[in-house]
């Protein structure tokens, strides 16, 4: 069988599998959804790899699959194109997304409305098939746009919680700002290149021989960065980031699916897949890399202090995307794709198993009420060990080769800084510390609730474990070039599509990667000695040396600093005599402190500040439209006059 | 200079009239002085050789139309309507701006007219009288708008008695 | 010249099919309503819709023997064949969608529909024409018929206010418009649409530039006031919300259609040359209407007035269009006005059906819980919402993305930008139509609703159909309306 | 019917002006009459200055297209009297009232 020829069916079988969901799934079993819909899934999945086996055994590494010429004008057509760019993607959306089916069969079990969500699911999976392996940019659109629409369908599934429609719209309409973007962006590309397709776009780059902007700002720079900034919608990266903490209102394998592995990726995708463009535009690629680096430890501080496990998890991508970012911004295309690849695989994990602990939890989702899990849900405190150890960047798992590689690239990219070293280790130093304050907060201690704990069934930990194996494993696909064993595919696979490393400056590797897995370590025995230590002991001093850092975040930050300069010393003083452990955690929750500041006041203040305008819009309107047709007759003379002062004083 | 004098009485009757139509308090009145204006408008369409215009305006417009704003003005209640405030808030705003479009019209005239160059006739007007002119005009050249205009009357003919008429 | 050549040929009347069958139908209608008893009502209905059909086919045999006709006065080409077959198609789609509103108001049929006949005839006479003259009696056909029609139920209240803030500010900004026509013929000597602009466009005889651009801003006055573009907009939410739901339906689409199909004609063919002296406030005309329609919108709370904020705010995408004055933002224009139509008129379709005898219904919040009680219908509406909104897949998209890259295309830069912007704050308040259907519990107004009679069944399924086929196969539309936007030959 | 000379006395554009004034006394008309029906009328006199426009134009072209214009325009304005006169019969018909600013239960 062809494989290659028959890309096209990959997004139809979801959309089938949707398509009979939506319209005839009320009347079918439940049991026969929880085969059906998975499945679909796993035929794509097969289809995908059968494809990309035959594209890896293919002299060309390029297949276009055109279906229908839809806009011949616009050179946009129903077209597909394989290559190891979107090969990696359709691996990564069909193999995690069977999995997370599977799992939702589990998790979604005793939900209303399941015909529903898995129709919602399916629909999703079908537009982001279209997305990565639509042949132009107005298709990907397609996709991008019907993404966002599931995800907000997805993330609106619990209706009857108001927060969760708000939390639905506010992506949708963050989304659309981007969105905007990512249209001029488009439409700048056609009046360039006159056409839509990825490789009549590339081929009439390269064929037209475009001097790279670096001195002044142009008009290849302004499509690129429209185009990012279409991404950072959807990529939830800064200062477009805000709704994705909110979307955790959703299902846990939604925010899986949707919020983790998937569709945040795709702005990472969208930048990947027009390279050629941002290569000759520097000046966006700095504004790429700062905007990722910034997104990356400004979202990682804010994770420092959340309480809620799944809020905890959702910062975390916004950092790690920030990363992906990072990496693209200093050209390292290849990099940035294989964290997405690698990101996919833990987080997804991690998103699992916090489902599997709120399941287990019947609900609860704030840390401070679990503790000592680890006896009650061995599985899923083994697979999500070993994915935060991935994602910490402990060696031999699957983070720690792509985040390595990343900060490697940065250091020496022509692109990269130095500073943007420092931002991106500093990151990955907080990203241990607050995944091991996650684990040490959940499944260590002693309980904290009298919920009784229980192991999820075969269907959500069987994922896990699958999800598990990928997560230590992947990495070694390709690794720093001083490792002994093993392979460099992942490089070499995606340099058909990026090109071959261009040799930049001497990288000290040993170092950087030592000095990558001593801020790990750093981050991991931090939080052990502040969680570990405090959850240990009784109960008692545990509740108050809570109460203690509370106070003093109070202190600082909500009752202000006018009232009592002494406690301030006071507290300074505690922490320095407490010890640099304390004094870490103290810095850490400070730095944290800002940041979640700025979330509620400029942030949610942004909130605030659109219903304000909402309301704010009444009033012209009132003025304007007074219901008495001579006011109207007015403002049509005033009209009038506009126009002819336009012609009498010019 | 005959035609100066016809021109100033005429001119004179259009804008008194139409200055007391929009001050009269009484719709009666207002209606009246609207007749003397479209009189003198009808005046100066004869100044300027439109004699079927001038017959048109006298027997249509006045004849017809005010007619109709008469018997309207009749049929509502009179004394009710007369005691009513005739000018609402905004009339000072209003009558300003109505000023400065005027103005505006004027100020575009004068500044144009100066450099008004309108286009030489096409051809030389057929032989005979206006009227002549007219119908010879009106049935070649315009013979579908002036059929379409019997459709906009079918409609204004129904629309109206639909308004007019009681419920069943 | 001999008479001979005065006389209409056949090809001529020919042109002119639609118009004379639209005509004949009517005035047939009206007779049989007089004569027929109660029982044949229906058949009016059937009728109307035949006649609307045989119209359709009418403007295709036109197209045949396209050219200019009876002395210049019509132009029949794909421009004019494209907005005739439009405003013809929003009038079968109105009949379909008004026939359970007359029955359950009590209102008389034969009358309603025959004077939506006339309308649309009038509005296929502006499609066609080439003479300020004929642009002038189209218009003037169609606002008379549809001022009746807004005030159709003579004892209601919103009815009466509706059609009398309609018939006095459209009298008044025709007289705008009359004004801008007797300057064009005074400075031209023509009030023909090619004659004006191959004067215009012989520098010995080129008028007054200043005057010229007067008389050009008295007529926008008059099309701005029927495309409801700002400032001339402030009629529209009344209006349009006292009418009733099937009539709003329809002026929201037809006239403005209609009206854009004319002012199109006018300042491309006739006032191309002088595109200069009317682009600028062509340009801030749509930056307001865009900004004017969607915040206006965001507090509504009335659908069909939030629904006529959000017509205002297409006005205002397709004056962007407008201002391109290029073949591909006539292009754009063209499909975008038919994708605006389909999504109007589903929508209003949902409005008529929802709202209940008399229109008790018709707050945003009546619709909380549609999504349970009648999904599918709810499922309609929100195509129709999401098309409003510009989402893939549905013409809405289509029509914003040709729009904006026609206007980047003419370098209208900041008109795209802030275009694109309104388009994102427009989400917010269709979202919260779909928000209250799905994600409220059912209240008074959807607890004992009916089922959906069969003609407005068909009318939201046509329109949903419609919506969704512009969006998926764009190309069907798009290639006629390419090929036919070229206005100047 | 032999031409009249044209008036030299009075200058062309004089119409044209007191066709300006007439159009804004008109607009002053519609914006502060409280009376529907003088509001009305108000219109009748812009539709008077603009004929007057137009028959002064089509004089000086020597033409009567612009008559024929203006026989259109009051054609129309006799349609949109009587339909208009319609509408404010039924409005008063339900209200009692002919204030215009008394028709305002639709804003905002």
């Amino acid at each position: 069988m062809n494989f290659l020829d028959s890309i096209w069916l990959i997004p139809l079988f979801p959309l089938v599998g949707a398509a009979v969901m939506l319209l005839f799934g009320r009347r079918l079993a439940n049991s026969v959804i929880r085969i059906l819909c998975p499945g679909t899934i796993f035929v794509s999945f097969i289809f995908s790899v059968g494809a990309v086996m035959q594209l890896a055994g293919s002299e060309h590494k390029v297949h276009e699959v055109i279906k229908y010429l839809w806009m011949p004008p616009l050179h946009a057509d129903w077209g597909f194109l394989l290559d190891p760019l979107s090969s990696v993607m359709i691996l990564v959306v069909t193999g995690i997304g069977f999995l997370i089916h599977v799992y939702a069969t589990g998790y979604m079990a005793h939900e209303g409305g399941f015909y529903r969500f898995f129709g919602y699911l399916n629909l999703f999976v079908f537009f982001m098939l279209t997305l990565v392996l639509a042949n132009n940019y107005l298709l990907l659109f397609v996709g991008w746009e019907g993404v966002g629409l599931c995800s907000y369908l997805l993330i609106g599934f619990y209706y009857h919680k108001k927060s969760a429609g708000d939390a639905g719209k506010k992506a949708f309409i963050v989304n659309r700002i981007g969105d905007a973007a990512f249209i001029v962006g488009m439409l700048l590309i056609f009046s360039i290149a006159g056409s839509l397709r990825f490789t009549e776009v590339n081929e009439f780059i390269e064929a037209h021989h475009f001097a790279a902007e670096t001195a002044a700002w142009g008009i290849l720079s302004t499509t690129a960065l429209m185009l990012f900034i279409g991404a950072t919608g959807k990529s939830a990266q800064f200062p477009l980031y805000v709704w994705l903490p909110d979307a955790m209102e959703g299902p846990t394998p939604v925010s899986a699916l949707i919020h983790a592995a998937t569709m945040v990726t795709a702005g990472v995708y969208m930048v990947c897949r027009s390279h050629v463009l941002f290569e000759l535009t520097p000046m966006t690629l700095q504004i790429v890399a700062t905007i990722g680096g910034f997104t990356a430890i400004f979202a990682a501080s804010i994770g420092l202090v959340q309480n809620d496990i799944k809020r905890v998890l959702a910062y975390s991508t916004v950092s790690q995307l920030g990363y992906m970012f990072l990496a693209a911004g200093v050209g390292a295309y290849w990099v940035a794709v294989f964290h997405l690849f690698t990101h996919a695989f833990f987080k997804a994990l991690l998103f699992l198993g916090a489902g599997s602990v709120i399941h287990g939890m019947n609900g609860e989702q704030d840390m401070r009420h679990m503790g000592g899990l680890k006896k009650y849900m061995p599985v899923t405190h083994w697979t999500m060990f070993i994915a935060t150890l991935a994602i910490s960047g402990i060696p031999g798992l699957a983070g720690f080769f792509s985040k390595d590689e990343i900060l490697a690239q940065v250091y020496g990219s022509a692109h990269g800084s130095k500073a943007l070293y420092v931002v991106g280790l500093t990151t990955a130093l907080m990203t241990s510390f607050y995944m091991w304050r996650l684990m040490y907060m959940t499944f260590y201690g002693t309980a904290r609730s009298h919920v009784h704990a229980h192991e999820s069934p075969l269907s959500m930990t069987g994922p896990l474990m699958v999800l598990a194996a990928g997560s230590a494993l992947v990495g070694w696909l390709s690794v720093p070039k001083f490792f002994p064993i093993g392979a460099h595919t992942f490089e070499h696979w995606l340099e058909h599509v990026f090109g071959s490393e261009k040799g930049g400056a001497e990288i000290p590797e040993v170092l950087l990667t030592s000095l990558s897995v001593a801020a790990a370590l750093l981050g991991i025995w931090i939080a052990s000695r502040i969680y570990l230590k405090v959850w240990e002991g009784p109960l008692y001093k545990a509740m108050l040396n809570k109460w203690y850092v509370d106070e003093i975040y109070d202190f600082l930050f909500v009752n202000g600093l006018a009232k009592g300069g002494g406690e301030v010393l006071g507290a300074f003083d505690r922490n320095v005599i407490n010890g640099g452990v304390d004094g870490a955690g103290w810095l850490a929750r400070m730095v944290s402190s800002v940041s979640i500041w700025w979330d509620t006041w400029i942030v949610d203040g942004a909130v605030r500040a659109t219903s304000f305008t909402v309301k704010l819009s009444g009033y012209p309107v009132r003025l304007l439209q007074t219901g008495h047709v001579q006011s109207y007759a007015l403002v049509f003379i005033v009209g009038v006059l506009a126009m002819f002062g336009f012609y009498v004083l010019r | 200079m005959l035609d100066a004098v016809f021109f100033y009485t005429f001119a004179l009757m259009t804008l008194t009239g139409a200055v007391l139509t929009i001050t009269r308090k009484s719709a009666v009145h207002s209606a009246i002085w609207l007749i003397v204006s479209l009189l003198g408008v009808a005046g100066l369409y004869l100044l300027q050789q439109a004699e079927f215009l001038f017959a048109v305006q006298i027997v249509l417009y006045i004849g017809g139309i005010m007619v109709l704003f008469l018997f309207v003005i009749m049929l509502v209640n009179l004394d009710e309507a007369a005691k009513q405030r005739q000018f609402n808030n905004q009339r000072w705003i209003a009558l300003g701006c109505a000023v400065i479009v005027g103005a505006e019209i004027l100020y575009v005239l004068a500044k144009g007219t100066a450099s008004l160059s309108l286009p030489a006739p096409a051809a030389a007007p057929a032989a005979g009288g206006n009227t002549e002119q007219i119908a010879v005009s009106l049935f070649r050249d315009y013979l579908l708008p002036f059929e379409a205009a019997s459709l906009l009357l079918l409609a204004a003919i129904v629309g109206s008695v639909i308004m007019a008429k009681r419920r069943a | 010249m001999p008479l001979a050549n005065f006389i209409p040929t056949a090809d001529d009347y020919l042109r002119y099919l639609p118009e004379i069958i639209l005509t004949v139908v009517g005035v047939v209608i009206m007779f049989l309503e007089a004569v027929g008893g109660e029982r044949r009502k229906p058949a009016l209905g059937w009728l109307a819709g035949a006649g609307l059909l045989a119209a359709i086919w009418g403007s295709v045999v036109a197209l045949g023997v396209g050219g200019t006709g009876f002395q210049n006065m019509v132009i029949v080409d794909g421009f004019a064949t494209f907005f005739r077959i439009l405003v013809l198609v929003i009038g079968l789609l109105t009949i379909v969608s008004s026939t359970q509103y007359l029955d359950r108001e009590k209102a008389n049929a034969g009358e309603f529909h025959a004077l939506l006949l006339f309308s649309i005839a009038g509005q296929c006479v502006m499609a066609s024409a080439n003479e300020l003259i004929m642009v002038f009696i189209g218009l003037e056909i169609s606002s008379i018929a549809s001022y009746i029609l807004a005030g159709y139920l003579r004892d209601d209240r919103r009815n009466n206010e509706s059609a009398l803030k309609y018939f006095l500010l459209g009298s008044f900004a025709t007289a705008f418009l009359l004004y801008g026509v007797a300057w064009v013929y005074g400075l031209t000597g023509s009030t023909n649409l090619a004659e004006v602009r191959r004067v215009l466009m012989t520098p010995e005889s080129a008028p007054n530039l200043v005057l010229m651009g007067t008389a050009a801003a008295l007529m926008f006055v008059g099309f701005a006031f029927k495309v409801s573009a700002a400032p001339f907009q402030v009629w529209a939410p009344d209006v349009y919300q006292g009418a009733p739901a099937p009539v709003s339906a329809f002026m929201s689409t037809g006239p403005k259609a209609a009206a854009f199909a004319v002012f199109l004609r006018v300042f491309i063919t006739a006032f191309g040359p002088i595109a200069t002296r009317w682009e600028p406030f062509v340009w801030g005309s749509a930056i307001a209407t865009m900004i004017v329609g969607n915040f206006a919108a965001l507090t509504q709370t009335n659908i069909k007035r939030l629904l006529a904020y959000s017509s205002i705010a297409h006005a205002g995408y397709v004056l962007v269009a407008v201002t391109a004055h290029s073949e591909i933002g006539t292009a754009a224009a063209m499909f975008y006005l038919a994708a605006y139509a389909f999504m109007q008129i589903g929508a209003f379709a949902v409005v008529t059906w929802f709202s209940r005898q008399g229109e008790k219904f018709v707050n945003v919040d009546d619709l909380a819980g549609l999504g349970e009680r009648q999904p599918m219908v709810a499922a309609m509406l929100t195509i129709f919402l999401l098309s409003l909104i510009g989402v893939p897949l549905t013409g809405g998209f289509f029509g914003k993305f040709y729009i904006f890259r026609a206007a980047l295309d003419s370098n209208l830069v900041w008109l795209t930008v802030i275009g694109l912007l309104n388009s994102a704050v427009a989400a917010y308040y269709y979202l919260r139509l779909i928000v209250v259907m799905y994600m409220k519990e059912p209240g008074a107004a959807t607890e004992n609703i009916g089922p959906v009679s069969a003609g407005l069944r068909v009318a939201i399924l046509g329109s949903a159909l419609a919506t969704l086929v512009l969006g998926i196969f764009p190309s069907l539309v798009l290639d006629f309306a390419g090929r036919s936007a070229a206005l100047v030959k | 019917m032999p031409e009249l000379p044209l008036p030299t006395s009075v200058p062309l554009s004089w119409y044209l002006l007191l066709s300006a004034i007439l159009f804004a006394l008109g607009i002053a008309g519609f914006l502060y009459r409280r009376n529907i029906i003088t509001v009305f009328m108000s219109i009748e006199l812009m539709l008077n200055a603009v004929n007057l426009s137009f028959v002064t134009f089509s004089y000086k072209l020597k033409q009567v297209d612009g008559h024929i214009f203006s026989f259109f325009v009051m054609v129309v304005a006799a349609a949109e009297a009587a339909v208009g006169l319609a509408i404010i019969l039924t409005v008063f018909k339900n209200r009692r009232t002919l204030e215009v600013d008394e028709i305002d239960s639709m804003k905002y």
